[in-house]
This record gives structure tokens, C-alpha cells and sequence, in this order.
């Protein structure tokens, strides 16, 4: 008895440490469902003062720079790869092709104004350093949720996981760093998987730019709401709470009834109680772009709904919504750099700032 | 009452306790108006201190807007009248008044009085035209009995 | 003690360190007198230290305070902030966008196409500056026909096809919004008004001009809001109105120094913004003076309001 | 012959209060001659039964159905993500480089601290005393018993005040004011083992 | 969006600062958090290291430094900050020591005018939070000592020696492309980086 149940202490324990959303224990003892894919490593480590000598800390720095330089090689050997440049010979776009999506950092709002005289409010989204860090074709991609038993045999779609933001590989573990290691980039911030159909493949260090999105498209932005934290009903519901006055005490902003006696006499699942608000994946689908900066890679969106706080995470990609697809052909797998871009790209009714003033005239 | 008739007399000195912070300035129902169209029936309640009060605001939100058609109660009378002129903060470009300004219509949209001796907002001439549409009454005859437009 | 070692030869210095010991339990008059005339030198040197020099770059941020960004940190991108910039300064290279304050009387020229000739002017005293960045506005007060009436402008918005400035000058609050509740003629000003033209190099006046409040019911309690533009308001308010002023003071505000700083941006970024800006805010300003001295010339006239 | 008289008679007595014990409850007092007539007489305990507990049918609150082992657990040790009943480990605690004492990340070593903290105490108590209630327009340099003070430019010595305290420098506080360590690094290259048995 | 004041020129403070203030559990309010802190910042500028609870001592902190970025930006002839280092020091004899004192001492300083490091915590005590705050170039003894001597340190020792494989490799490398298509090369630098990255994590 007793040395049993210390295994399940010991066992919960160490369990316990993991502060992973792959790797949370449901109960005790009960096994997890979905086993995560293999990119779901804890990226944090444990923070050490490492009294670390100064030729040895510059020794370090060498060698990331090194890295560096091979990352560099690598892009430019995946931007002369015949999969980006021979595409128009080989695969064409179709409405039912799944391209790669873009991780962008939500910068804040400003107004543009319209070609009529109207304004718009507009989010600034922006893609830093964006990678494609490796491809995996359908017979290897295995998804957490299979809805459908028979899902393997019907895949068609493979995954490409994209990387955001450079970062220093002596914070993150060793785990997370192999992830970028075992294809020669070094690590990156934000890892983010993009179901793509096999068509769209990109090869490994492939870079992606703000332009991977044409002016004038719709796209959905998939991020975390804003954390409001432990909420009541009126906050988290919009419930209407109670009268101020006439008799009232201690319920003004209370729920009230949550539901009816007899058979039904206890809470109904899906009751809107109080609880955590916030920190939500949502996505807000069909968001129009209406100006791309081509130098500093930043997307104008239209209006301010986008989940989440100014330096949030976003990830983009192409809209489902049927009527917001896309019509024509966009850069297809992606747009490779190229010099000779302008700076920036307006949606015809937004009226660019070194435009003169506008005006009306009378209608004849 | 006798609290009213003190107040006329000396309202610097009795002054009651309500709150003077900034409010919203909407015209919802038992709002007072001021008519400032030269009809008679205007004129007088506007000298004789019963600025009319509104009784029903003609749309969905019972919140009265540049343009709305509102009915009125004026010198005992239900009359319909048309805002020109909002306390409430407008828009940009759309200009905000001192006071609530509406001019007194018949149901056909005919003004009763013959002219309008304060300015209107120029967006009023859009917003009565789109109206006139919809409506079988004609508005913009409003529009022609107006001395300024700001 | 320390002050021996301040002789000047080296020697004695030394001696006297070594007889520090002894010298201590005697008495503590010499040392008196040393840290007298080190006291001397202090001063001198105190009455030298001066203030820092303030960059002239930083006196932009009261013509074109929108320059600079909100100082809350959750709305901070330092990107967003430099594309803003950008996006007014190409606005400002289509129409000049004058130096004005809170209390100058402008015109201001839009597109509208709700107005018969497609233009709309509109002549006011500014009231109040708000927002920062491409949301800056701006409202304008008047009294038509006896009628008051106020319109809030976007400063960026490309429907404005000029903004004149016709007498530049300063009130002596920041927020004029008591005119609404003050007599009539504080804020008239008739709309065929000509341009109040100053000399160059002159500062910006302050009009002391002060304001008579009409009698309650008022907007707001303005006795409550310090403000230095309004004459008689001592003579509408009750005992009550008085005590709850003094209730409501709060002095300390004054000292809270983080609140101070969490409302302003410091002068390592200003420096930073204006340096960025300055270059081409400096050729508008010329292109814009080369404009006025084909003007006519006329002077400031002392008016009421 | 008398003791054994009166043990019998002691023998009686508490054959007659057995008696009167089972008879009418509780004894009379020592001095009480005739029983109280007022007195209820008590009623007789019934004989315990079973029947009595249990009725027609067994009513013990007891469980009706069983717990599983994974609410058992749950109840036993919280739940990881909220309340967590068990200690949990702490993963932070690192050596001190100076004592060798246990100490957390990110926090101050206790032992160093407090000898630190007492000799700041002492230097602060020794501060105070000199500068007096008088305005402070100096800066301070504290000096240990026996000490000289080390080479310095004259204006580094400009506008400071000597403070002197009444005792050793201790062992761990460094002397030298710009340089931060008491220790030289060793050039020795052999590593000898000491204290060995 | 807010404008910023611009009455006002501040320095920037060497050291993060919250969005928001901490409202310091008090009876009276805004003003008595106020009082509060003066104590505390009285406090500092005197002893010049003090030990207090975490959320006072880091509220107290920027308003010592606030104090001391005034007091050098304007010196003691401006009257504004003479009233405000007369507000904030309850002891007068401070002032002086503000101006003549601190002032010249940070006067070139390049980083924060306070330090502020977590204090031990007692036993049995998990929920009292103590820091040690204190003013640079104070007289006392260091609370933490660098290390100079760490070079026989494990992960020092096992870093020189990686870096000296990873000179060697690529010593050897460069003299192996002499010959060869210098095309090969990134893809082996590659590999051989791969030694030098996983002993950082070491």
C-alpha cells in the first residue's frame, strides 16, 4: 500500500512540473487523450547564472553569428530552389489549394482615410523574420484530433511549420533548439504549424514577407483575446445584472435564476456563469487588407476587432469564408524577394497621405 | 412648486443639490426643445418661457438624431417638428449646437413658420433628401426656408 | 580630517597623516576652520553648476504636440509611432498646417459635399486639442446668429483644404470649454475676419483676457477645475459650493513626481522624435513664412474674446 | 477480636446499601434516616436491544456507491493546474559562492546577508553619530581600526568626511574601494588534495 | 489616444517602470500612500540601504529616483525642485544632502541611482516579500559579490574545450576546401556547428 501510493505522488509530481498546455495531467491518473506533435516541446529554461568567462561568452557569440551566416546560405539556396521558381511550369493555383500563412505582431491602430472622405480605423500587423522552418508531407503529418476514424486514409493536406523572431538560443532549451537545429536555422520565437495542401510546399528556410498577401484580400487572424481575468456575469455574459434600487440588496450585479426546478433541478451544462474571461484563441475571419509597407513588412488591416493586446501574436493565412476567398491567382506558393518592389501598396479606395486634398464636385 | 417660484426669483442662491456633471445631452422623450422657426404658434411658447417638450421620438432607438421627425406637446398642441440642431457630441465635421433646435412641420413636411433664424448643419441637406424618399412626406422644403448653413 | 590630505605639498600631507592620530583627541577647532574654507570652494563650484542647456529641438512640442505618441506603455510600439510620423509629415508637405494653440481663432476650409458649393468654411476660436498622432483633432467654437456652435476637425484629414490661422495667440488655460458657459460675446467672432499677421520672431501672446460666467445651471462645476480664465465666479457659488471645492482639492497631487512622469515622454525620446521630424518641420515652416510675407501686413488689433 | 467485628459490620453496611442501591436508585445520605417521600421512584433501565437502533430497516449513513480511485486521488492530492495539496518541491534553490549556505534564485544568501547587514547596521549608527543634526554636505568614507587610507587623487578626496570605526576590518569586507574582491586569482596550477583522513 | 503632457521635461528613468502605480494598503487614500512613501524616501536618502516589503520599497524607489533626476537636471537653484525636495524629505538637513551630496555623486552616472535586490526570506514566512533597497556608492559592504575567478568552473572548463574543437574543425575545414568547390562548405559548417550550440545549454 504504501510504496504504491508514493508512485502516484512521485508520479503527480513530476507531472505537476510541466507547465505545458501538451503536457497537463487530466486527473491524477488518468493518461493524456491527444499525444502532441513533436514540435510541442517546453521552450522556457530554468534561468542559471552561469558566471560565464569573457572569451567564453565571446566564443558563444561566434558561434551564433556563424549560424547566422549559415541561415543565410540556406535562404538563399531555398529562394533558387526549383520548387519556388519552376512553380508556374509545374502546380497553378486553385480555390481549393491551402497556401502557407504568415505569424505577424499586432503594433497598434491608426485611422486611414477613404478616397470618399470617409475614415477607417486599421490595425498594423507585423511580420518579423518569418521561416519556413520544414515541410511535412500528408503521410507523415499526423494531427492531434482526428474528428474522423478513417482521417489517415483521406489526408490530403500536409503542414508546414512556420517560425517568427530570432532569438538567442542560450535562453530557450535544448529541446526547442533542436527543433530549428536538425534544418540549420537558429531559433526562433514564435513556432506555429500551417496546414497547406502538397502543392504549397516551400523548401526548409524558405522567408516569407508581409507581400505574401495581396492588397485588397481578406485573410483570418487566429490570436489570444485579452486577459481580463476572473469576470462576473455582467463583464463576461453582458448579462443585465439587477435593479440599483427599489429593495434591492447585495444582487445588483448578480446573475440571478440559473435555471428551473423538477427534472431540471440542477446546473445545465453551458450555463453562463462567472468565470476566467479572456485569453481565448479566437479567430476573426475575412479581415480586409488595405495597405502593405514592403520595407518594414507591416499589413493594414481594417478595423480594430483583432483578438488580443498592441505586441500580440497573430497568425494569418488565407480566409475560408466563402464569398471573401480569393478569386485570382495569389503569389503562389509565396512572393520570393525581389528589389525592385515599391515601397508600399494601396487598396484603390484608400487615399495615400502624399495624395492632394480631396475634393467634390457637383454632380452634372 | 414653492421651491420652483424661489428658484425664479434667486436661482444663484437656491441652487438645489442635482449633480452638474457633463451629461449625455440626448433628446429622448419629455426632452425640452427650443422652436427656432418664425411660426406663431412657436414664437409665443418661446417667449412665454414653455419651450415644447417631445413626446415621441419617430425611430428605433427613441434617441433623437440630426433629422429625426419628433412630435411634440407645445402650448397644450401635439405638433411634429424635425431636429436641426443637437447638444449631444456629434461626429467630426457634423457641428454641435448650444441647444436642442427643432423646426415645427406639418404632416405633409410643409415648415410652419417662413424662416429659420439660427444656422443649420449642411448635413441635414443629405439626411431630409434620403428621407424624402422613403417617406411620402417632403422635407426639403425645410431646407429652402434656412438663412445659414454651417 | 580628510581635509588634511588637501594641502598642497606632498610632504606635509604625509607628516600630517601621520600625526592624524594625535591630533584628533585635541580638538575639533582646526578642522573648523578647514571645512570653512572648503565651504568657500563649494560654493564656488555649486554657483558654477547651471542647469543643462535645453536642446531647442524639444520647444517643437508645444507648436506640434501630436508628434509625440501616448506615454501609455500598452499602446508604445516604437514602428507604429515612426510610420504615424511619416504618414503627417507627407500630409503636411499636401496643405500647410499652421502653429496654433488652444485660444487662436482659426478658418478652416473643408471639402463637403453636403454644402451647395462643395466647401464648407468655418471661423471659431479653438477650444481644445486633442489625441496624438493621426487621431489628433481639434474644436472650433463660435456664436452664429446667437446660436452656438462648435465642429471638431481631424488635423490629418485629407477633406480639410486649409486651415488659416487668423490671429495666433494663447488663453490662459489649457481647455476652453467654460465658454460655452460664459456671455455670448466671449466667443463671437464674425466669419469675414482678416489675418492678424505677427511680426517675425515675436512669441506667442497671451491673451490675459478673462471671461464672465453667465448664472447657473452650468455645464461643469468650473470651481472645482482651478482655472485662471474666468472673472466673476466667486460671486455665483453658495457656502456649499465653496466647502466641497475645498473637500475636493488635492494638494499633493502637485509632488506626485511618478505621475508627472507617467503622463509625459522623457526627453531621451523627445529628442529622438524631434530629431527625426525636425529637418522637414523646419522647411514647411520656411516655405510657410516665404507664404506670409507676400501677405499683406496688419497689426494685432486688441479685441474682447 | 474487635477489627474482625467490625469488618463484618462493614460487610452488612454495604450488603444493606447494595440493597437499598438496587431497590431505590441512589443510597440515602449518611444522615438521611427515612427516604423521601416526594421522591419519583426512577424507572428501570430497559435491557439494551437491537431492535432499537435498527428499526424495520438500517438506516447507518453510509456511501451508496463507490468513489473511483481517480476522485479518491483528486480529493487526496488536489489538482495540479488549482490547489495542489502536497509540498511541492522547490526546484530554485542554488549554493552560495561565498558561504556555501542554500540560498533561492534571485534572492540574497541569509548568511551573507546577515553578517552584511549587521555591519551596516554599526556603520550606519557610527555615520549618524558623526554627522550630527547639522546639514549633510559631505560624502563618507568608512575607515577600519589600523588603516591608512589607499592612494587616491586629490580631488577624489575633495568634500568627503572620514568616518572611523572602532574595530577591525572584517575578513569578507574589501578594502580596496574600486577593486570589488579581497581574493587574487591564483596562479598555482597543482591542485593538492588537504585535510585528507 | 492621449496627448502627452508637454508642460513638463522629465529625464528618463534608467529602470522599468509599471503602467500603473500600486495602491499601498492606507486608511486616507491617495494622500496617505503619498505620506507613506515620503517616509520611506527620507528613509533611503539617509541611511542609504534599508530593508522593507517589496511593493513599498519598489513604489519608493522611483520616487528616489524621480527626486534625484530632478535635483540633478535642475540644481538647487530652481525653485520648483527645492519645493519638491522640500515635500519629499521630512528631515531638512536632507536637502543639503540631495544637492551636495548626491547630485555630484550621479551626476555622470550612466545607470540607476538605486539598486534594489530580493532579501532572504525568513522561515516559515511564504508570503512576505522583502527587499534590500539601496542607493549607489554608499559606504556599506557589497551585498553581492562578482566572481573573478571563474575559469575552472564546470561550464568554463567544458566551453574552452568545445571551443577549442570548434577552432580545430574548423581549421581543418578550411584547409580541406583549399582544393575543393567551395559550394560544400556551408552545409558542413552547418553540422559541425551543431557541437558548439548544445554545449551552451551545458
Amino acid at each position: 500500500m504504501f510504496p504504491n501510493s508514493l508512485k502516484l505522488l512521485w508520479g503527480a509530481l513530476q507531472k505537476s512540473r510541466f507547465d505545458n498546455a501538451a503536457c497537463n495531467i487530466r486527473g491524477a491518473s488518468r493518461q493524456p487523450r491527444f499525444r502532441p506533435p513533436y514540435w510541442y516541446v517546453p521552450k522556457e529554461r530554468v534561468w542559471t547564472d552561469d558566471y560565464l568567462t569573457k572569451e567564453n561568452k565571446q566564443f558563444l557569440e561566434e558561434v551564433i553569428k556563424d549560424k547566422l551566416e549559415a541561415q543565410t546560405a540556406l535562404e538563399k539556396k531555398a529562394l533558387t530552389s526549383p520548387i519556388l521558381n519552376d512553380v508556374k511550369k509545374n502546380v497553378t493555383w486553385t480555390p481549393q489549394t491551402k497556401r502557407v500563412g504568415l505569424i505577424a505582431r499586432k503594433i497598434g491602430n491608426y485611422p486611414l482615410w477613404c478616397k470618399d472622405g470617409k475614415k477607417v480605423s486599421t490595425t498594423l500587423l507585423q511580420v518579423v523574420d518569418n521561416h519556413v522552418i520544414k515541410y511535412i508531407p500528408p503521410e507523415e503529418y499526423k494531427p492531434m484530433i482526428k474528428s474522423n476514424v478513417k482521417w489517415v486514409e483521406k489526408q490530403k493536406y500536409g503542414c508546414i511549420l512556420v517560425g517568427a523572431e530570432n532569438i538567442d538560443p542560450s535562453v530557450v532549451t535544448k529541446d526547442y533548439c533542436g527543433i530549428f537545429d536538425s534544418v540549420g536555422m537558429l531559433p526562433k520565437r514564435h513556432l506555429c504549424r500551417f496546414v497547406v495542401s502538397p502543392e504549397s510546399a516551400l523548401p526548409n528556410g524558405t522567408p516569407l514577407y508581409a507581400t505574401h498577401f495581396r492588397v485588397g484580400d481578406c485573410i483570418d487572424i487566429r490570436s489570444k483575446t485579452m486577459d481580463r481575468g476572473f469576470q462576473g456575469v455582467m463583464k463576461r455574459w453582458g448579462f443585465k445584472g439587477m435593479p440599483a434600487s427599489h429593495g434591492v440588496t447585495k444582487t445588483h450585479r448578480r446573475p440571478g435564476n440559473i435555471g428551473s426546478g423538477g427534472e431540471k433541478a440542477r446546473v445545465w451544462p453551458g450555463t453562463k456563469m462567472p468565470g476566467h474571461m479572456g485569453n481565448r484563441w479566437r479567430t476573426l475571419r475575412g479581415v480586409k487588407i488595405l495597405r502593405i509597407d514592403t520595407k518594414y513588412n507591416v499589413i493594414w488591416t481594417l478595423g480594430v476587432a483583432i483578438p488580443g493586446e498592441t505586441g500580440a501574436m497573430c497568425y494569418l493565412f488565407d480566409t475560408v469564408l466563402p464569398l471573401k476567398r480569393n478569386k485570382t491567382a495569389p503569389p503562389f506558393p509565396t512572393q520570393p524577394f525581389m528589389n525592385d518592389v515599391p515601397k508600399e501598396y494601396f487598396e484603390d479606395t484608400i487615399h495615400p497621405f502624399d495624395e492632394p486634398t480631396i475634393s467634390y464636385y457637383e454632380e452634372i | 412648486m414653492f421651491r420652483t417660484i424661489l428658484n425664479k426669483l434667486n436661482p444663484v442662491e437656491l441652487t438645489c443639490g442635482f449633480h452638474t456633471t457633463a451629461c449625455l445631452n440626448e433628446v429622448r422623450l419629455l426632452t425640452r426643445l427650443r422652436v427656432v422657426d418664425n411660426s406663431e404658434i412657436g414664437m409665443r411658447a418661446m417667449a412665454e418661457g414653455k419651450p415644447p417638450k417631445v413626446i415621441c421620438v419617430y425611430n428605433k432607438q427613441r434617441v433623437g438624431f440630426i433629422g429625426d421627425r419628433v412630435m411634440v406637446a407645445i402650448k397644450g398642441q401635439k405638433k411634429k417638428g424635425i431636429l436641426v440642431g443637437l447638444k449631444q457630441t456629434q461626429k467630426v465635421k457634423v457641428p454641435k449646437f448650444d441647444s436642442n433646435n427643432i423646426v415645427l412641420i406639418d404632416d405633409n413636411g410643409t415648415p410652419l413658420g417662413t424662416r429659420i433664424h439660427v444656422p443649420i448643419p449642411t448635413i441635414l441637406r443629405t439626411i431630409l433628401k434620403e428621407k424624402t424618399h422613403s417617406k411620402g412626406a417632403d422635407y426639403t422644403k425645410l431646407l429652402a426656408i434656412a438663412t445659414k448653413f454651417v | 580630517m580628510a581635509v588634511t590630505l588637501r594641502k598642497s605639498t606632498e610632504l606635509f600631507t604625509v607628516a600630517k597623516w601621520l600625526t592624524r592620530r594625535d591630533c584628533r583627541t585635541l580638538s575639533s577647532l582646526p578642522e573648523k576652520a578647514k571645512l570653512a574654507s572648503l565651504e568657500v570652494t563649494e560654493k564656488a563650484e555649486t554657483s558654477r553648476r547651471r542647469p543643462k542647456k535645453v536642446n531647442p529641438l524639444l520647444e517643437n512640442r508645444h507648436a506640434y504636440p501630436e508628434f509625440l505618441p501616448d506615454p501609455n506603455p500598452k499602446w508604445r510600439n516604437s514602428l507604429r509611432e515612426k510610420l504615424e510620423r511619416a504618414d503627417m509629415l507627407k500630409r503636411r508637405n499636401q496643405i500647410d498646417i499652421p502653429e496654433f494653440y488652444v485660444g487662436s481663432i482659426l478658418a478652416v476650409t473643408i471639402a463637403d459635399p453636403h454644402s451647395q458649393g462643395k466647401t464648407n468654411r468655418f471661423v471659431g476660436i479653438c477650444i481644445e486639442r486633442k489625441g496624438c498622432g493621426l487621431r489628433a483633432e481639434f474644436t472650433l467654437r463660435n456664436v452664429v446668429d446667437h446660436q452656438g456652435v462648435e465642429v471638431r476637425y481631424d488635423l490629418y484629414d485629407p477633406t480639410i483644404h486649409k486651415i488659416q490661422v487668423l490671429r495666433v495667440e494663447k488663453r490662459l488655460d489649457d481647455k476652453l470649454f467654460y465658454l460655452r458657459d460664459a456671455l455670448p460675446e466671449y466667443s463671437t467672432f464674425s466669419f469675414d475676419m482678416d489675418p492678424e499677421i505677427l511680426p517675425e520672431g515675436t512669441p506667442v501672446p497671451i491673451n490675459p483676457v478673462k471671461v464672465e460666467l453667465k448664472p447657473k445651471p452650468w455645464l461643469e462645476r468650473w470651481e472645482r477645475q482651478e482655472l485662471q480664465g474666468i472673472s466673476n465666479i466667486e460671486q455665483y457659488l453658495t457656502k456649499k459650493d465653496k466647502v466641497r471645492r475645498e473637500l475636493r482639492k488635492t494638494p499633493w497631487e502637485k509632488y506626485d513626481l511618478m505621475k508627472q512622469y507617467r503622463k509625459t515622454i522623457p526627453i531621451e525620446e523627445q529628442t529622438d522624435i524631434w530629431s527625426e521630424v525636425n529637418s522637414q518641420l523646419q522647411q514647411l515652416q520656411l516655405a510657410r513664412k516665404k507664404s506670409t510675407r507676400k501677405r499683406t501686413f496688419s497689426a494685432p488689433k486688441t479685441q474682447l474674446g | 477480636m474487635f477489627p474482625r467485628f467490625i469488618q463484618v459490620v462493614q460487610h452488612l453496611k454495604n450488603l444493606e446499601r447494595s440493597i437499598l442501591l438496587s431497590l431505590f436508585g441512589h443510597p440515602p445520605k449518611e444522615l438521611a434516616l427515612a427516604v423521601s417521600v416526594n421522591q419519583q421512584p426512577k424507572p428501570t433501565p430497559k435491557a439494551f436491544s437491537i431492535h432499537d437502533l435498527i428499526g424495520d430497516g438500517f438506516l447507518l449513513a453510509v456511501p451508496k456507491f463507490r468513489r473511483t480511485v481517480e476522485k479518491r486521488l483528486n480529493r487526496k492530492f488536489g489538482w495540479p493546474e488549482y490547489v495542489w495539496k502536497p509540498f511541492v518541491p522547490k526546484t530554485n534553490l542554488k549554493t552560495c559562492h561565498e558561504c556555501g549556505h542554500h540560498h533561492e534564485q534571485g534572492r540574497l544568501c541569509g548568511n551573507c546577508y546577515k553578517k552584511i547587514g549587521k555591519e551596516t547596521k554599526e556603520i550606519q549608527g557610527e555615520i549618524l553619530k558623526k554627522l550630527g543634526s547639522g546639514p549633510i554636505e559631505q560624502d563618507v568614507i568608512v575607515l577600519y581600526e589600523g588603516e591608512t587610507l589607499p592612494d587616491q587623487q586629490k580631488e577624489f578626496w575633495k568634500g568627503k568626511r572620514i568616518v572611523e570605526m572602532k574595530k577591525e576590518r572584517p575578513q569578507w569586507f574589501s578594502k580596496n574601494l574600486l577593486q570589488k574582491s579581497t581574493q587574487q586569482p591564483s596562479k598555482s596550477t597543482d591542485v593538492k588534495p588537504t585535510d585528507l583522513a | 489616444m492621449n496627448q502627452a503632457e508637454v508642460s513638463k521635461l522629465v529625464s528618463k528613468l534608467r529602470m522599468n517602470i509599471k503602467p500603473e502605480h500600486r495602491r499601498l494598503k492606507n486608511l486616507k487614500g491617495p494622500e496617505g500612500r503619498i505620506d507613506k512613501l515620503r517616509k520611506t524616501v527620507t528613509g533611503l536618502i539617509k541611511f542609504e540601504r534599508i530593508e522593507l516589503n517589496i511593493n513599498r520599497g519598489d513604489e519608493a524607489r522611483q520616487y528616489a529616483e524621480r527626486l534625484i533626476s530632478e535635483a540633478i537636471r535642475h540644481g538647487d537653484c530652481h525653485k520648483p525642485t527645492m519645493d519638491m525636495a522640500n515635500f519629499w524629505l521630512l528631515e531638512k538637513q536632507l536637502v543639503h544632502k540631495l544637492f551636495k551630496v548626491l547630485v555630484p555623486r550621479f551626476e555622470n552616472s550612466t545607470v540607476s541611482y538605486t539598486k534594489m535586490i530580493k532579501a532572504p526570506k525568513a522561515q516559515n514566512t511564504e508570503h512576505t516579500n522583502k527587499i534590500v533597497l539601496e542607493l549607489r556608492g554608499n559606504p556599506y559592504p557589497d551585498l553581492i559579490v562578482k566572481q573573478p575567478n571563474n575559469r575552472l568552473w564546470i561550464q568554463n572548463v567544458l566551453l574552452d574545450a568545445a571551443k577549442y574543437d570548434y577552432r580545430q574543425s574548423k581549421i581543418s575545414e578550411i584547409a580541406a576546401n583549399i582544393g575543393k568547390d567551395t559550394q560544400l562548405s556551408s552545409s558542413s559548417l552547418t553540422a559541425n556547428n551543431k557541437g558548439g550550440t548544445q554545449k551552451e545549454e551545458s
